[in-house]
């Protein structure tokens, strides 16, 4: 009967489908482990870096050689991940690595200000990352994760700010003031959506605000 | 009608009926001791709460030692309460496997009594000593003399390596090293507060040093690999409260090396 | 300096970025435009096949002759919102057209159905919709989505076996009761994950029990 | 001062925490993939189960036979599991069982009543399961969840009662009418807190009158 | 330093400190008593709840006396639990004006314990004569004789008019007429439960009363013009619980007038 | 049986209820009014007190006549409200003036310590406002709205060290800084709960700091 | 000087934005008035129509006479309004009718459908409430509003079939059936938002379901 | 019969409603488009004034001619939106405009006090925003939308008053001081609602407090 018939093909296709779902689970569960990886590393580069706060004095230049090596292990994680996305499925397992994308963002930023006082451009991060820099060239930064990124760096930098005072450095925060006018100016050209990242940028105005004070602080006080 | 009273009295003397008597037992035995146990937890937060409050008051005073005496007292009463909490999950050792066990199971029950708990040992530690408590330190304060049964090892197996080889006849409240965690990352709420009254009380030499203690706190659990959800949130609250106080050193810092129009007439 | 050189790369760096923000503006405003579309078309088609629960005798063949009709639409539409997507990045706007996609994956299983009480194919919803049936041929429907729309497929089953009844069809029911055991008997070899799939999945059987309900009410009334 | 810089020391102690915390996640990992076993096997059980609800004549002793076998592989994957849960701490991880346990729970009940007619035991079910009948043995059945697994029972054996009807059976029903009289007995001597076995029990009471029901139909026609 | 303790000297003897020593008392009582109130409102909650599940065995029961007399005893129980509420409100008579607004000022922490008691009483009352518990009656379950000096009269001189003649050598404890309408609202979610048990026990003779009785508490409910929050979700749930009711009478009615086949076949 | 129609008297009793809830909205409709009225004064008193900031000279005793004057409409207003509320239901409607009540609180504490530089108690407000000391005796303040209050006129006085210094006063200043440490001692006295009052104490300390930041530029500048 | 010249235009200016703010309570608190009273009639009109679920049998003709008059005192009451509302403002205060007229607008319809088993047009609406039909006549009934009534209509027709039924009226069920099948057709040619009115609009289909199941039990026990 | 009569007009009816929906839709799309690109002019406007931060010396005079050069897009921009909005409907759709409206009074307010250190009027807006001053006229400025914008200018010069320091213009903050003051008794004349205008209100203390602490800082400074 057509019943019958159909309930073989049935059987038949939702086994295809069974097939669909068992590998779906199996990438996921392989892209968390690469993405547990990463997150392990991002957390051992942040220890390194976080003592840049510390009102002692820093090695700065040590401290970025530390974390460039780390980043080494980032690439090699990446090129793991890589490699299990499905190609041209960047965006349907976007989610996985989104938020651990952009804390490297961050931190390849930090790294990359604390050594030459410069924006770190999608290149930048493209080599420290070891990704594409285009999103045609395969896995890539998406761009709002990398802006995400800049502006976590903007409020790790107005943290810097006060506390390099502390630590007797009146001429960090100047240049941080500088540098966080310019990112506003650069980001204030871009028309966002109304969304996380969105959301985040209105919070830059705080950071700009304290890093002026701080400015005004020290000016008043004859220190710059 | 009769049908039915016929069904009920089979009903009562069924096998059925009997099983579902002892589990009426279970469960209203778990409901009573969750019952106890968040009573002794709700009262062992109000006294912590109050002996942070007092611990507060050592700043800018004049008979710091005499707080310090009146915190010690205080304690006892929390520690009444502690055996009260440690008691209650032993005694669930016979039907919910052991003490351990029990100290998972009603977790729920008791944990913000715990914590708050450790929020006022590690603060009046730190300020007795000026360092954190460790979780073996913190693990004695909740060992209570006992001729009973021992309990068995727990969860601190997985940290402190000494703790199996420890006396077993003693009672201990097997505290989580989670809820250690969530009980310190409170406690930097009160460095916090107690760092800023500094500055308004005029004492300003422990500054740096506090604000140290907060960052290596935070930047430990910034670094901390955890997947509980209860932590997340206590991080941003203690990233707020680690702003402050760098605020607070960098005020003191600015406002002490300015250089006064008096000084530049000097050069002139 | 140092600084100003990085502003003027700034400006121009986040001028590029201003034009992803532009594109992506425009592709999502003029893929909204298609799903609004589709929507349109979609409310037309269940306009159609609403009337097989009508108690009076409903004439199917013409129904679903009109439904087909319309599909043509559908396949229209669908190809105008293929042009519009971005190749590859079919997972980056999904969102905007995964409920209009699962409801006319319903409307298609459904017409299926009355036309030959068979559960509807990939292949056949391809031809329908005019869409690919493997995700690696480029635009195509997504797994989750048609089964969702087969799901939705036996809430209306369900409703149609009782509304048989009313209209004095008492064999219908009995179709539709294998049919759904089978559609079951499918689902239940899916490893699903814990999601709105899942959930919607869980409510098949209160269909199942609905239907069973209805040939029980025939058989002990010796009406089957 | 006394407070001095132990900023060294904490970091040391956080350390162990660090291992403490790996260490509970790779426990968990390891669960989750015990789970994910067990949650095969219960949906193959399932499968096999489900066939009692055909109308076509259904060998029961046969069907319990295979669900038996199949238990046989719970038995070992309960085992699995238990090595994973530390001593004492299996509410600690109780959450990631609980669900699967319910279900199981479920379908050992369905099979000791399809083959005696009687209510599990929890020694019934400790044995099929193959896990301690009493918490202070170690790694046994919560009661909470071997109650949930009653009360699905009870959904089933309403839907049973309906389906035997459809198939000519009019002796089980009115046998799952008194079973379900006396299980409802037991669960009102329960005092339930509002959560989810209250919210689950207050179902129960639909599925006793369903099967009323349907011995109504029964009786009325002088089927009895 | 030796400023620091000068100002401490003299601020411990200001007429500031004297003040906020009293201040932190009041403090202390007022919180003291709240957690006594909650304990006590939890113990009241469990044990309603309790009685509410043993009045459920009603139905079908051969031995319904038994339970009725046991859900008697149980409210004894209940009954010891009001009397300290209502003692702990009347000991803030001194401090918080009076025994009527210490029930106002600490409705928050016992309510819900009252509640869940009105909802009991309520339902035994129902059980036993059909009828809704009246909200003067209701008020004579919470009185308690009293040597100790009278309390004012409270909030239920809005609606009973005789409350005021009582003797006034008991103490009472003054239900709000709202929480007395919270309580019977969820009331009408346990008639639900039994109604529906009923039809499965084969008990199918007072299903269309009972079904009334609660319509007619919804249709006061939704005609009720009342500005607390707290009756709008109430009667979302109650709607839900009537209709459950409604479609229940609907299934006993529509089957019990079912034409069977073989009538028709007389008719042929 | 037992349960008969009783939803007639049903429809009775809750019509009393009825009553009751119709005057309760009255009630409280008349208590608003009042509200509205204080809120009103204290406005004005605010405005009044306001210019106590004032960088050009200001004539403070002027100022607290003009102020005590205001009170006197704040007595009558309280009285009016007073009547509205019924014996023994101060705390029924609390709600509705808790929050006018601190701030006339803050301000009668404020005028007295601009007029005698102690801490108003709270017979000193008692008669201000015209209210009751003691709770037993009626309408009163409640102590937490006192507080309150008490805290608002710290972060007043943290404001009006400020401006003294700019208007160049750099007496009151360090009379403020005894004044807040003493209210500091006292507030350190009480075990809070973690309410609005917490909160509010909280940010005394920020007030201390920055009066004694004031204090410190007053000395070391050797003004004092 | 510039500043003082400022000043006093500044106090001007915000007198009248005082004049403003005093007049807009002014009229808020008007309105809330007349809404209070337009709410007590609706709550009355209630009272009298929820009669109509009584088992025991009613008078439908009186019950609509009652409520007629009900809607006499209505009409004033949306007069009084009306003449609150300054002219072209009604969206501005729409907010505080809203609820009201829904309510209202579902109790004319349904005495309207009581009376003579038909849809309410806008036209009905006007003419029991008393307001103008079109939105450029000044004071409407907004079309959400009316719609809202007619979807709260259906669900109470849903249970109004239900309880017909256990009165012993089958035929009603049956019209009702018809009626909603009806309304839904009209409710399926609109373009809803995503928004309340949408939301409400897909719980359509529960009351519809609900009134097929009950005209299903009629047929099926051959009631009908 | 009398309901298929009713069905017939059903549709006609909600033909009409179909109508509205569609009008509604397009008058909101059109109404957003025009929003976006007031939105985009805004921000091109705010990206001129930021420049007034700088601690550069800034041409105010030059940024201002920019600015009003902008306005005059800003002038043409609102009246097409204004013929978009049917003519006494303007609060229907307030919500659209609201906020970017709110964020042009603020730069048009910026805008006036740099060039005359007066506080704008609604007829300064008027003739800059090229919108009616009264609501009686048609399209106007809503006056709590008007307030806003006040109340971010007052937030803005608080920030260039400390910025004014570190760029060394000790006049500004002093005049900015005086400015806000009788801003702040302007709007404490205002009974406000308590809405979002007065939650903004109650954040201006902090602006006048951070300036007058600069004032402060200038003073004992000696700077003034
Ligand atoms: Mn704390
Ligand atoms: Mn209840």
């Amino acid at each position: 009967s057509v019943i019958s018939n159909m309930a073989e093909t049935d059987t038949n296709v939702f086994s295809s489908f069974q097939d669909h779902f068992a590998q779906d689970q199996d990438v996921r569960e392989e892209i968390r482990k690469s993405v547990r990886d990463l997150d392990q590393t991002a957390r051992e580069i942040l220890n390194v870096v976080q003592s840049v706060h510390k009102t002692a004095s820093v090695d700065i230049p040590s401290l970025c050689t530390k974390s460039r090596e780390k980043f080494a292990i980032v690439r090699q994680q990446y090129a793991e991940l890589q490699q299990k996305v499905p190609k041209n499925e960047y965006y349907r397992f976007h989610d996985h690595w989104r938020n651990v994308t952009q804390r490297l963002a961050f931190l390849a930023a930090l790294i990359i200000y604390l050594e030459k006082e410069t924006l770190a451009t999608r290149d930048d991060l493209s080599s420290l990352l070891g990704v594409e820099v285009s999103p045609s060239g395969g896995f890539h930064i998406d761009l709002e994760d990398f802006l995400m990124g800049l502006l976590t760096l903007a409020s790790e930098l107005a943290r810097l700010a006060v506390n390099s005072v502390t630590a007797g450095d009146y001429i960090r925060p100047v240049k941080i003031s500088v540098f966080l006018g310019e990112l506003n100016d650069g980001f204030r050209l871009l028309n966002l959506k109304n969304d996380a990242l969105r959301k985040r940028f209105d919070g830059l105005k705080y950071d700009i605000k304290k890093v002026e004070e701080v400015v005004y602080d020290i000016t008043i006080r004859g220190l710059k | 009608k009769r049908r039915q009273d016929d069904r009920k009295a089979t009903s009562e003397d069924s096998p059925v009926y009997a099983a579902f008597q002892t589990y009426q037992k279970e469960l209203d035995a778990k409901h009573d001791r969750t019952e106890r146990l968040v009573k002794a937890s709700r009262d062992l937060t109000t006294c912590s709460k109050r002996i942070i409050f007092l611990l507060h008051r050592v700043v800018g005073a004049a008979n710091r030692l005499k707080i310090l005496q009146e915190a010690e007292q205080k304690f006892g009463d929390a520690k009444n309460l502690l055996e009260k909490i440690a008691r209650e999950l032993h005694a669930d050792g016979n039907g919910g496997g052991g003490n351990g066990d029990a100290t998972h199971r009603y977790r729920r029950s008791y944990k913000w009594g715990v914590q708050e708990y450790i929020e006022a040992l590690s603060f009046y530690h730190y300020c007795q000593h000026g360092s954190l408590i460790g979780y073996e330190e913190m693990l004695k304060m909740v060992e209570f003399p006992e001729a009973a049964p021992p309990s068995p090892p727990t969860a601190e197996d997985a940290v402190g390596n000494d703790a199996a080889k420890r006396s077993r006849d003693v009672l201990r409240l097997a505290v989580s090293p989670l809820d250690y965690i969530l009980g310190i990352a409170d406690l930097t709420g009160e460095c916090m507060r107690m760092c800023i009254n500094s500055v308004g009380s005029g004492e300003k030499d422990g500054l740096a040093g506090m604000c140290d203690f907060v960052r290596g706190i935070y930047d430990a659990f910034r670094t901390l690999n955890c997947t509980s959800g209860e932590i997340g949130q206590k991080v941003e609250v203690m990233e707020a409260s680690l702003r402050k106080m760098e605020t607070t050193c960098y005020n003191v810092t600015v406002r002490g090396s300015e250089r006064f129009p008096q000084v530049e007439e000097d050069e002139e």
